[in-house]
């Protein structure tokens, strides 16, 4: 067998495993945990992309997405919570031609984070924001975040949680994002493509993705196990590109609207218009 | 008298709660002081997991195992990683099937109870914790029966009760058994 | 499920399964989502203490058709699909 | 709570005791080893009619609290390391605008994200340095989980008292250690709440100090057009940004906790009557030292435990009072050692460990045992 | 004449001294500064609106638009730099009975202070906030800031500004706020009528005012002198209450989109759902 | 800028003298006094090619400066106060990460939004401790124009050597404060760059030290798959979140300052040598000094200056050489003062300023005064 | 101007200006936008070395028909409208 | 030498820049040492203004206004809060329209022009400070005219330039004139 040739699914498996950090594997996600199923399909659209992995820059904040910078083997930086944004924005205005990704957790990008995000999306910096949306603070034993939905339990929503949370592709929009998608753990191959054509296109880009965290989200909303979560993203999700920004809204335990809400090309990046600006203060 | 014990296991085998359902037994139902600590890495999510309990008639100075006068073990890499915490003579319990100890426990006394299988045979092998503890209590009398039952109600949710008590009920009388030998 | 699948004809494509098993966390992904049901439970506990997946085969149709799902599901890089033919 | 015994963490301790205390107001932001006190904060002060309150960071969480506390709150928020780190600003806003509030640090192995759930002290000197510009605070650290549930009480009643925010120490051990612990009946503790103006509205000045340097705090609604600057003020509370006013008020900020010190200093002596060689130690480090002396002393070496209860301000007389030999056992690379160094008239030898872990009574002992005569 | 009955507009304008802090007179804002335009606005539709002054907080951040703070005649707090929202938070939410405006400016609210904005506005706090945009940072010395058009000349964007600036009133929206509108200091009486409005709506209320900086942006982009500021947002802005996203964008020098753009009632506030997690929890 | 004489404020030497030092990339956040750094960068960076970026916030600011310098870029950001105590979380990143930067903190009056545009040196304590956990940072504090334009080389070259973010002190005077500077020609000075892997990709462990105690530094992009993390880790840059890894970790990154320390010490003594009394000062407030040291001379008063450029670390060793008594003259309410307390034998007094103004020649004359024999 | 407002009958409401001239920083909005015109730069300067407006009027038409604009438009609070008719 | 030399009006008349032309002219053109600080404070936009320049042969130390040895005033308020910082026989100038001097200046050599009204001669009252500047240079002569203009001309935009030569000649002319009574 080993004479045998390769498919192109069996060399992209192998290319998979070079693109991990292989001797800290197992991982210390919890099982069934969604984290890994992203970086999976994050790595095998990189791949397909066939882009320089020696150009490919991680950049994570804190939390169990957080970890994934230490996963992958390419440059990859584990900053501190929230910050993984504006420490990408250092690494990309300073060399373009790198391709930065900044892989983190809703509480990461949009609680502590929050400011970054909008900022960043705002000046409109070439920069891919992989968003693993669990619905809460996975890493620090699932308190209720920024993107929990309300009425749902966490260790600090006892009584079930008052908060409203953000839309997240609503949010982004507003804010002049030229490529926008929402997936769930269970799209797995429309999460790859939507990956690899977020990889093709410029500037701000935010995917987030629905994710389970079983061990400290799950059990407590009535999906004991990994599979529950699983089920859920299968039976509740609904795709709609053109979906309007209440459809995009998130329930308890309600529907999931997915799709790519926003790709528009031809805005340009703070970098270009940096470039431009350059050009103008050299002459 | 300073009584140091050492849990050891799997993240979901409830090596956490044996550790505080017995210190609290301790300190709240038998009136000792005793300190609960345990190991919170997050690394060990889903990996080793393991507690310690420090028992006294008095106030207790330094909160963790330092030679550990009994080591409750359940499974083999537990067994790996903290067996050189237990003191020169001191006392392993261990789940028979999930450990396997080598030449090195000739330097303890040995008590071994299938600790999981019973459990199973109860209904679930979450329960099996429960059993040690009452494989603990039989055998080492460090906390009474009473106060370790009551410490068990006071943390479990009542639905589960039934179960609970028939696992520790047989792991106790387990003991008992064992420990005439 | 084994009824249903050998009224089918055999697959063309047939496949095996690597599994790494000291990375796999048993959350049994894999095992629901194969489309041929060929994943079980094994009996064995790796390190962690997890129940692994194995490749119980029953051919002609009840086999591995090397679609990847389980290797694209699987949250722990444990799996390796290979595909045979 | 009822009275009587309950087996407790140091986080639930800290909750528990702020509730006790008076504390109806918690804003914070988890982190990990504190994050069972919003846990336990988000489910028992909606029982008793508090709020909760988990913001979108540490910063928000601050001035959450800082802003409750002028509504007239007792109010608290806890975190870490890299939660006060991002803190340290509004830390200056409270002292400045002196608002009592209670920040909880349960301490963690550091620089940076560091150890998240091993225990560490290396943020001592931080709770007292880590905003910008000079002044005081008040720090307590405690070392068992009884104590850390009576200490709460010290601490909300010297924020009140002194209006000034008391940073209250933990660490990643005691934070997740278990231990009984004893309520006390309600109503047998006294209970400060901070003083209010006397004087009808129209004629308070805002920021006028009694005697004791400490100004009447009005709260907010009760008709006395409060004015709160972060800016360098004058005692209508207006911003005067002169060399002048910045000395009359820094000034006092500094001197109202010096001038009262000695009644918030809170230390243990422990075999020090005779010592020849004392050991300073905080927290549930200065645990394993207890064992260590007694140890010691069976060996028939003089050694004695001092451990500062009050870490700020730094109760300094104790250290002169002794003219003997220090230890002092830290897990950090040295932070209180220099504190002790500068009233200290003998040999202080620092005795550091980096974070991860306590020192064992064994280690201690062998640091004794140079002292053996 | 002092005998004489006096009008509506007399009283009104007594009860705005009153309502200052006339000690503190003349304030420090530079001549033809658009924030007491603002200020004397939001005084005359409070006093306007009978709600009692000593249930009023004023909470404001650092900068000139921060100091207003320090000349209302109410309680009032100038805190630090961009924490005047959770200032306020805190203070809503331990006493829901006060009324509670937040009155900051572009940078303090955007910039620094651009995360608390969005999740207070996503939790939907009982809270108005007066934005005052004067599309730099004033106090500063003139930088550019979240608002600051792209081309704009500020201190530091000698070669004009790369930036692309916030839709403030589009980021609202997206975040679920219920009252958003926007006017600026040419406006009087439409701002005015518009905070009377607000002042009686709940929830999470924005108004942002476009006004002038004469001395350090105004200055530096063709407008010399404070009545070429005023003149630009007198022939420049346009009223479209149904604007869409993109007409509610701001360029440089370009038209201003004015209006209420939502106004929308009965979504709870959060101290309105906290007020039922209180009666679950304590039943 | 072309070699010669300039009049410049000590903001626009921050700026030229990094560009000169070789700094391409600025990301800042305005404040007062630092905000003219910003726009000197604003406008000179794009004239060389570098690339300047406002950000969000002080946060935003020095996670991008972290970012760029792995990236490869000598990179700054300059604040003040209230900035600092922002970006302290960021500064135990860049210590654990060991990321050479840049961070200017023009001091003004303080706590809190305090005094804006004044003088104060309230922020030597926090440059030291500001950040959670026991860590050692470098830290200049120039005079005058001149010497912050020079200066700044020192500052970069320390941050590139020894991998380690260094904090340049200055104050709201000597921001504002125009002076004549000589601009030397480009070639005439050392400039440090950071020591790259001698190794291969591969080959190459991202964090192991030298005997120097500092590990080469890749750049991203050249393949050489780093990983950093703020959490402790080993040689690998993995996590690694164990008590040993953490004292190997921690230890080496305290001790690749101290072990150098002699080197980055700069100090000026004036007039020392046979001084009976010596007047510690530092930054703008030192000027006064000199000028109050000849005067008591010429009164027949043994007095000195002793001026730490270097205030972290702090160079003990001078105050230990000297057998005199010491004034401590600084812009705040003790600081520098502890830390001379610590080292020095003799008498230390204080000599504190709440902040706004300097010292005058006259205030420390008089102190002096008590010198005549 | 003038012309103007002498073609009109005389306005029906009056008004005068009372001037915290201290609190005046000379932006004139008030002079600029009074509809009738009735505000004029003084030529006075306050300490702080602005010139305040001062009320002209040219009756009939030509007065303060206490629109109070200038006092909306004050970013000063400088300017007090009393209406005498 | 040290020379001290204090200015003081409000804001927008220039009182900042002209320190800071002082200060430049004496360090860079004529060779010496100074130093140029100036009052930031927030409440002083659009009120009061000052700054101040030390110039000296040798390098400066203390860099503020202990005792000016001049005073250069074109408000009344600043005339007010200033006065005390000129020292004994100190030379004070003044634009004699802004600036009405009170019985204490018999302690103090005068000199006064009407600057702001030269300047509005000239066609801007803006140049009121480098008819001052012009002053200043002829009376005193701590700053070489040729120094002073060259500083004066380093600063001022292009199109300006012209105006403010007639200013700077009006105000040193002037400055001759009076100095020679
Ligand atoms: C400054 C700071 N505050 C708080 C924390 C604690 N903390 C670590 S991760 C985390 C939240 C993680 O949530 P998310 O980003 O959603 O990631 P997840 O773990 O769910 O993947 C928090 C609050 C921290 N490390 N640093
Ligand atoms: C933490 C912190 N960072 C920076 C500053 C400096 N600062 C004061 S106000 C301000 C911006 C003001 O802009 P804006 O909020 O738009 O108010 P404006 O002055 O324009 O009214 C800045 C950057 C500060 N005071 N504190
Ligand atoms: S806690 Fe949740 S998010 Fe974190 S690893 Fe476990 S399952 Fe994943
Ligand atoms: S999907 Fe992976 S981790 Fe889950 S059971 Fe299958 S092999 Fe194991
Ligand atoms: S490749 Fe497809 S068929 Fe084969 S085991 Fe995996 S999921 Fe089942
Ligand atoms: S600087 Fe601009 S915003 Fe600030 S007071 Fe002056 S005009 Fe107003
Ligand atoms: S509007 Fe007010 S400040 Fe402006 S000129 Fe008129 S009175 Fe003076
Ligand atoms: S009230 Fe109207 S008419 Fe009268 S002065 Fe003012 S603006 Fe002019
Ligand atoms: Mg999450
Ligand atoms: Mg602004």
């Amino acid at each position: 067998m080993s004479e045998k040739k390769k498919t192109t699914m069996e060399i992209l498996r192998e290319k998979v495993e070079e693109l991990l950090r292989t001797d800290r594997l197992p991982h210390v996600w919890c099982p069934g945990c969604g984290i890994g199923i992203v970086l999976n399909a994050f790595l095998r659209a990189f791949i397909r992309a066939k882009m320089d992995p020696n150009k490919l820059v991680v950049v994570s904040g804190i939390g169990c997405t957080g970890r994934t910078a230490g996963y992958v083997n390419v440059d990859s930086f584990h900053t501190t919570h929230g910050r993984a944004i504006p420490f990408a924005t250092g690494i990309k205005f300073a060399r373009p031609e790198l391709n930065v990704v900044v892989f983190s957790g809703d509480g990461d990008l949009f609680a502590i984070g929050g400011n970054h995000f909008i900022n960043a999306a705002r000046r409109n910096h070439d920069i891919l924001v992989i968003a693993v949306n669990n619905f809460t603070y996975g890493m620090t034993g699932g308190q209720h975040g920024p993107t929990t939905p309300t009425g749902a339990y966490t260790t600090t929503t006892p009584y079930g949680n008052p908060d409203r949370p953000f839309n997240i592709p609503h949010l982004a929009i507003s804010l002049g994002v030229p490529y926008v998608a929402r997936w769930t753990t269970y799209h797995l191959m429309q999460l790859q493509n939507s990956i690899y054509t977020a990889l093709h296109r410029k500037g701000f880009r935010v995917i987030e993705i629905i994710s389970q965290c079983p061990t400290v989200y799950g059990r407590r909303n009535e999906m004991k196990n990994p599979l529950d979560m699983m089920e859920y993203f299968r039976k509740f999700s609904i795709r709609k590109d053109d979906a309007t920004a209440e459809e995009m809204e998130l329930t308890y335990n309600g529907k999931i609207v997915v799709g790519v809400f926003r790709d528009v090309q031809g805005i340009p990046t703070y970098e270009e218009r940096y470039e431009e600006l350059l050009r103008r203060a050299q002459k | 008298m300073r009584i140091e014990i050492k849990f050891g296991g799997l993240g979901g085998q409830g090596i956490i709660t044996a550790g505080y359902i017995t210190a609290k037994a301790a300190a709240i139902y038998d009136g000792k002081e005793s300190t609960f600590t345990q190991d919170y890495s997050a690394e060990a999510r889903g990996g080793a997991s393991t507690s310690e309990v420090v028992i006294s008639d008095e106030k207790i100075n330094y909160p963790q195992v330092i030679n550990a006068d009994y080591l409750v073990l359940m499974s083999q890499s537990a067994y790996r990683d903290y067996l050189y915490k237990l003191k020169k003579g001191g006392i392993l319990l261990i789940d028979e099937d999930l450990v396997k100890p080598d030449e090195r426990v000739k330097d303890y006394k040995v008590y071994k109870i299938p600790a999981t299988r019973f459990a199973e045979e109860i209904g679930n092998p979450i329960v099996a914790n429960i059993v040690m503890l009452g494989f603990f209590t039989a055998i080492t009398g460090v906390v009474s029966k009473d106060a370790m039952w009551k410490a068990i109600e006071e943390r479990i949710p009542k639905r589960f009760l039934e179960m609970n008590e028939k696992a520790f009920i047989k792991g106790y009388e387990y003991g008992e058994k064992i420990k005439g030998k | 499920m084994k009824k249903l699948a050998e009224n089918k004809p055999p697959p063309k494509k047939r496949g095996t399964v690597k599994i790494i098993e000291e990375r796999c966390k048993g959350c049994w992904y894999c095992i629901s989502y194969c489309p041929t049901k060929v994943l079980v439970v094994s009996p064995k506990l790796n390190e962690k203490g997890y129940h692994p997946p194995e490749l119980k085969e029953d051919p002609p149709n009840k086999v591995c058709i090397a679609c990847h799902l389980c290797e694209l599901f699987c949250p722990d890089f444990a799996l390796i699909v290979e595909e045979i033919k | 709570m009822k009275p009587g015994y309950y087996f407790w963490s140091g986080d639930i301790a800290v909750a528990e005791g702020a509730i006790f205390a008076g504390c109806r107001f918690y804003a914070g932001y988890p982190i990990t080893p504190s994050s069972e006190i919003a846990e336990r904060m988000a489910l028992r002060l909606p029982q008793v009619g508090g709020k909760f309150i988990e913001m979108e960071d540490e910063i928000g969480s601050i001035a959450a609290i800082i802003g409750a506390s002028w509504a007239g709150e007792k109010a608290m928020t806890a975190t870490s390391g890299p939660g006060i780190s991002l803190m340290n600003e509004n830390i200056g806003l409270a002292v400045m605008t002196e608002v009592p509030i209670v920040v909880v640090n349960a301490m963690r192995g550091a620089p940076s994200t560091g150890l998240p759930t091993l225990v560490s002290q290396g943020d001592f000197m931080q709770a007292r340095w880590g905003s910008h510009g000079s002044y005081e605070i008040i720090s307590y650290y405690p070392d068992s989980v009884q104590e850390t549930f009576d200490l709460m009480l010290d601490a909300f009643n010297s924020a009140e008292r002194y209006r000034v925010p008391v940073m209250f120490l933990l660490d990643a051990m005691l934070a997740h250690m278990y231990e009984k612990i004893y309520v006390p009946p309600e109503d047998s503790v006294e209970r400060v709440e901070r003083k209010r103006p006397t004087k009808p509205p129209g004629e308070q000045l805002i920021y006028e100090a009694d005697e004791d340097l400490i100004p009447p705090m009005p709260r907010i609604g009760d008709g006395y057009k409060i004015h709160a600057s972060g800016l360098t003020h004058n005692e209508k509370g207006y911003p005067e940004l002169t060399p002048q006013a910045q000395e009359r008020l820094v000034r006092r900020l500094n001197e109202k906790i010096r001038k009262h010190q000695e009644k918030i200093w809170k230390v243990e002596e422990y075999r020090t009557e005779d010592a020849d060689v004392i050991v300073v130690a905080m927290g549930s480090n200065a645990r394993a030292v207890r064992t260590a002396v007694d140890a010691a002393r069976n060996e028939g070496i003089k050694a004695g435990l001092l451990r500062p209860i009050t870490i700020w301000p730094f109760p300094y007389k104790y250290i002169e009072k002794y003219s003997v030999d220090y230890i002092v056992a830290e897990i950090n690379y040295g932070q209180i050692y220099h504190v002790v160094r500068e009233y200290a008239d003998n040999k202080v030898e620092l005795l550091p460990k980096m974070g991860g872990e306590l020192h064992t009574p064994q280690e201690i002992l062998h640091a004794l045992r140079r002292y053996k005569k």
